[in-house]
């Protein structure tokens, strides 16, 4: 199978599905004559033209707002945020018109749209750019938010994505850009709403989704060498999200350690460990821990990031502690 | 995706009102008059509930406005939308329903006063965000450019908006791509309890146009064919240049800002109102229609009777409107997806 | 003790810090002339005059920002949402500027400021004014959250939150203001962090605060009379979360629910969850369960709007549900 | 609160540039121009991480318009903003620090690059948010009128920032409510790869004060010293008569956006980058100091070696402060209360 980055599996996913539906186009900051701020959108302003790549002036505000509003006359738009970082300015046309315009009609416009960019920390950008804006878009009842660990489901949910006739929101990474992995040639799409299990194990469950899947399968790769056996979750989808999935894989270990790259303070993580203790109360062998940045924003210095952000020692330990080793 | 050209003499000409319309909108206006009366009534008597936000005094405005477009353009507005609502031919029976919260409503009881909305007669809603809805009236101009099709975005709102974030954005885009969006201020003088002199640093606020290079213009919302006027102008260029304007129109609300709200008091006086409702839009209209000759006390009182007669049919339907389903409650947050 | 209402205890608190300190300032739409949309400002305008109580244009995001500007240079401004749903337009400068100025400037540049204002669902106002932003407030590191559910609480929290040297949110409710309670003349603060017993009890706890304190000693009346006998723990503060006030109520209980205003998905209530069975694992004779709004946004209509919303029958069946009493 | 009235002569020579301060103001532009060298030097070896902003080119626009403030007054800006913080007095071994993200840096080497802080000299931040600052600095003007001081706040912004939300909502209130904020739009033609054309519906930006009844004027900003005398004028306004002015200095950057981003490529040609930096503002002010024979080729060369001396010190000075604490990434979130 093809192997290419995960930058290039969403402009494939772009370009496919701007190829398959007119009324689909592209709009954000840089996505047309600049190709792109990490260069997702190359070539797309040369093969589909100026209406339908199109380049905005710098208003989070205006233009998620321009995009519901052609939404709700029949277009289907993708709104690419720089990074979800200033899509910050822009959360009242997302909750406020994009999920909730359906509802609020009574059934008669409907959003199809999507809202996708680069979300959580990448490298030393501190604090006003390393933010995950997970559990905040995932609060909101009228939204479904999909972040891909893998350039297979980011084509895959992306396209899904921009088919689907609901606002769905798409986090990236700007680190992920360029990891590769294997992505067919022919047509697919990967379902919203569906976890997909990364690696069988049967002595703990790491729930985790996006970027930080990688790392999942690190831990999981460090721990089998001393026997350990771990489940990877990948949720996928973090709304709405496969509660079954993660149900049944806790059922199986009876252990679980959730790993998500933001806050602690609800974030991701509480949700899950609410579904895990409500439904595998009498399951668990031991409290779900939860991996994340520290609580704090996220500095510059190289080592306090380090030090802030969830890592391998800090994600084998938790799965330790979950498995009363150690500590 | 070339523009049609409609023809500039036909366009231009629907300006000047000829006897029929100026009754139709005169009804119009009355409608809009004695059902917003009811709705003060309906709710004393808790029978709608939440912010309500009348448009009396105003009806010039949207009906001016309004009755200029075809069936295919699109409204989109803020939550003192009751009168656009009527005016753009939604049924008093669905806003009174809607009103009521009841499942015939509009939105089917889900959105209530602020939040109109029908597709079939394009009315994008009743929003509820100051400034918000502005950007998604761009949005809408953006579709019909990318289309190509000649129709037109009317966005209406209170002339508050004028100082928010998302105006300006807005607007910038509007005058950057040049879309067909008629950017509609009405100014009742008034946000809330601020006046227009407190809140913006420049008082002729259609110059705001300047800013985005956007033609401008402010008119007289109290007279209804005045609105018009400018708005044939307004519309052509829409559809023939896929030019936006920006439009000042300048009214008074003659009712509190919300039915929480007292009328008068801390921020206007009661003289001022006074003097306001001495140019009602309906009297404004029926004083042309007089010296016309086409109306008299008669045909006026014929008119009342008969748009009475509408609202007491929309407030009995209402009424025997089924409450919403309480599945209902869990339905309309997505959409199954079609395509 | 005099008796007065959640409002006027409000304004007791501004006025009393706007004597004692020339820092102090009110600033936000319609609080100076039209005397505050829900009058929390009455009298003040008249008492300290236009450049101390301000009115501002609808600029959420513009006049949060010059708030946390003249915080910057030593005032100590109070910013007055009229709702905290208009807050979401203003969120960027809470977050980005509010909250991460000490840290992003060394520890150079603290931030004094109160953002306050109603906030959740009052009656009718459907889906873009019914919204509770507490879990989202709470996610950030950098700010203190109180919801104060009484007008003891509301005089004293808001006191402390005016000398707090840090951005502190307030979170109170359109339906609160006219609520009456006892408010003694003399000073007094009520600390930011510390929860507080409102009702003893040791069959099951209920964590709750803000506006459905109210609701939780509801329920425990009522089951009272049946022989229950349930914990009222009011937060009073959402962040800094008092952990170990939850935590020895449940020791005691062995039995939890969680009360709230807003949505399930990483609700402050996902939050408690993790804190419960983290550090109560053993102590919890069932899984926690959690009351909160439909995951739905909020309709007008009355009847759907009271099934959408947490009340007493639904709470009564949760503390049954975990104390395994019927269904 | 009344304003103190500072003389209108003394204020206005200002703008009348002596030999000895032009002597100082080149001396700093090209050691903000050599310490910048060494960033793209350091950023490449990688010793500074993330986003770094070089303002290369544009040294005149800061530094004329810093040179003309008093210590008391406020300077806030963007993440470009290494020129500015070195421009008002920030020491290069802390900014060097800061970028190194050592402890000795200006912000304890939280901030990194985008948010330089100085409490010593009023600066008030490098903010990463495009428009996020500028509701800031007229909160700084509104605590300036309310303490009744005759400070200035200067706000520095790429011409971008003109089409966001935040700066219409900002000047709009400082408009209003007349604060003495100087808005400096450094118009370098280009937000990241996007022309100032193709965001902006019109083209002579300050025109954009017109909309918040703000003076407003346009600058030369490659020349220094018409930046100073442009500067006199706004500041004097600001200090008697707490008025706000909107400047737009004309100026180019020499390097790409970031450190990540091509010179030139899809969206500027490199000819046109080739004639822009004929007009090098440290060369314009070199040959207007040369006319006036006040430095010549070894005058300039031994304020070079000085600079670059200074530079290097910088350089060695982060080398050998020691990274954060491992604790402190857990300090400065809250502070403990005093009051
Ligand atoms: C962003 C935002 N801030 C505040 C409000 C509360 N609010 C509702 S209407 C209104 C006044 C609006 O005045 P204007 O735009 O002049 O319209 P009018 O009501 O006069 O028609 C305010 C402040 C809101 N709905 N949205
Ligand atoms: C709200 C927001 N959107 C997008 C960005 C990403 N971004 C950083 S700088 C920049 C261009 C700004 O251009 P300009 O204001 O002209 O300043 P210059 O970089 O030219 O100095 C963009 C788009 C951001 N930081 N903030
Ligand atoms: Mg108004
Ligand atoms: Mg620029």
């Amino acid at each position: 199978m093809p192997v290419i980055t995960y930058r290039d599996a969403l402009n494939a996913a772009l370009r496919e599905e701007m190829q398959r539906d007119d009324r689909v186009f592209l709009m954000g900051e840089e996505v047309a004559v600049y190709q792109g701020a990490y260069k997702v959108s190359k070539g797309l302003l040369q093969e589909f033209g100026e209406m339908r790549v199109v380049d905005t002036p710098i208003t989070e505000l205006g233009f998620a707002g321009v995009g519901v509003g052609a939404a709700m006359v029949g277009l289907r738009p993708v709104i690419e945020f720089m990074t979800w970082n200033f899509a910050l300015l822009a959360l009242d046309q997302v909750v406020n018109a994009a999920a909730k315009m359906l509802y609020m009609s009574g059934g008669q416009y409907h959003i199809p749209i999507v809202f996708r960019g680069p979300n959580g920390a990448a490298l030393q950008l501190s604090a006003q750019h390393s933010q995950a804006w997970d559990s905040w878009l995932a609060h909101i009842p009228g939204l479904k938010v999909v972040s891909p660990g893998t350039p297979y489901d980011a084509k895959g949910l992306l396209k899904s994505a921009i088919r689907d006739d609901n606002p769905v929101i798409m986090l990236e990474g700007e680190m992920m850009y360029n990891w590769k992995g294997e992505v067919p040639d022919e047509e697919y799409v990967v379902p919203i709403g569906k976890a997909d299990i990364k690696r069988e194990g049967d002595h703990c469950t790491i729930v985790t989704y996006g970027k930080l899947v990688t790392l999942g399968l690190q831990v999981a790769d460090t721990l089998a060498k001393e026997g350990i056996r771990v489940e990877v979750v990948d949720l996928r989808t973090i709304r709405p999200l496969d509660v079954e999935a993660v149900q049944a894989s806790v059922r199986k270990t009876n252990r679980c350690v959730v790993l998500e790259e933001g806050w602690e303070f609800c974030g991701v993580g509480a949700q899950v460990v609410d579904y895990v203790q409500r439904d595998c109360f009498d399951d668990l062998d031991a409290p779900v821990v939860r991996v994340h940045q520290a609580d704090v924003p996220m500095p510059y210095a190289k080592n306090l990031e380090k030090h802030a952000k969830p890592d391998l020692p800090k994600t084998i330990a938790a799965v330790k502690k979950v498995m009363y080793l150690e500590g | 995706m070339a523009k049609k050209k409609p023809d500039p003499k036909t366009e231009l000409a629907l300006g000047d009102t000829d006897a029929a319309t100026r009754r139709t909108i005169l009804r119009s206006m009355l409608l809009q008059r004695r059902f917003e009366e009811r709705c003060a009534e309906a709710y004393a008597l808790g029978r709608i509930g939440g912010f309500c936000h009348l448009y009396i005094g105003q009806e010039a405005t949207g009906t001016g406005v309004i009755s200029m477009l075809r069936p295919d353009d699109y409204v989109i507005t803020t939550y003192r939308d009751h009168g656009q609502a009527i005016a753009r031919g939604i049924s008093p029976r669905a806003v009174m329903a809607e009103l009521f919260g009841r499942s015939d409503g509009c939105a089917r009881g889900k959105g209530g006063s602020m939040h109109l909305f029908d597709r079939n007669t394009n009315f994008l809603g009743g929003h509820g965000i100051v400034g918000g809805h502005v950007p998604l009236a761009t949005g809408v101009g953006f579709a019909i450019k990318y289309r190509g099709g000649d129709q037109v975005c009317v966005c209406f709102m209170g002339e508050s908006v004028v100082n928010t974030g998302a105006f300006h954005e807005a607007l910038n885009m509007a005058g950057l791509w040049k879309l067909p969006v008629i950017y509609v201020i009405e100014n009742n003088r008034y946000g809330m309890g601020t006046s227009l002199e407190r809140a913006s640093a420049i008082h002729d606020i259609y110059q705001r146009g300047a800013a985005y290079d956007m033609p401008r213009g402010v008119l007289d919302g109290q007279d209804v064919l005045a609105v018009r006027t400018g708005m044939a102008e307004a519309l052509h260029r829409a559809r023939t240049e896929s030019m936006p304007t920006l439009l000042e129109i300048r009214t008074y609300r003659f009712m509190g800002h919300s039915m929480s709200d007292a009328v008068s008091g801390t921020y206007r006086t009661k003289a001022e109102l006074d003097e306001y409702m001495q140019r009602d839009p309906i009297t404004v209209l029926k004083l042309h229609m007089e010296a016309a000759g086409e109306i008299d006390d008669a045909g006026m009182a014929t008119i009342d009777d008969e748009v009475k007669l509408e609202v007491q049919d929309a407030w009995d339907f209402a009424e025997a409107s089924p409450e919403p389903a309480l599945e209902s409650l869990y339905e309309d947050v997505l959409v199954e997806t079609t395509t």
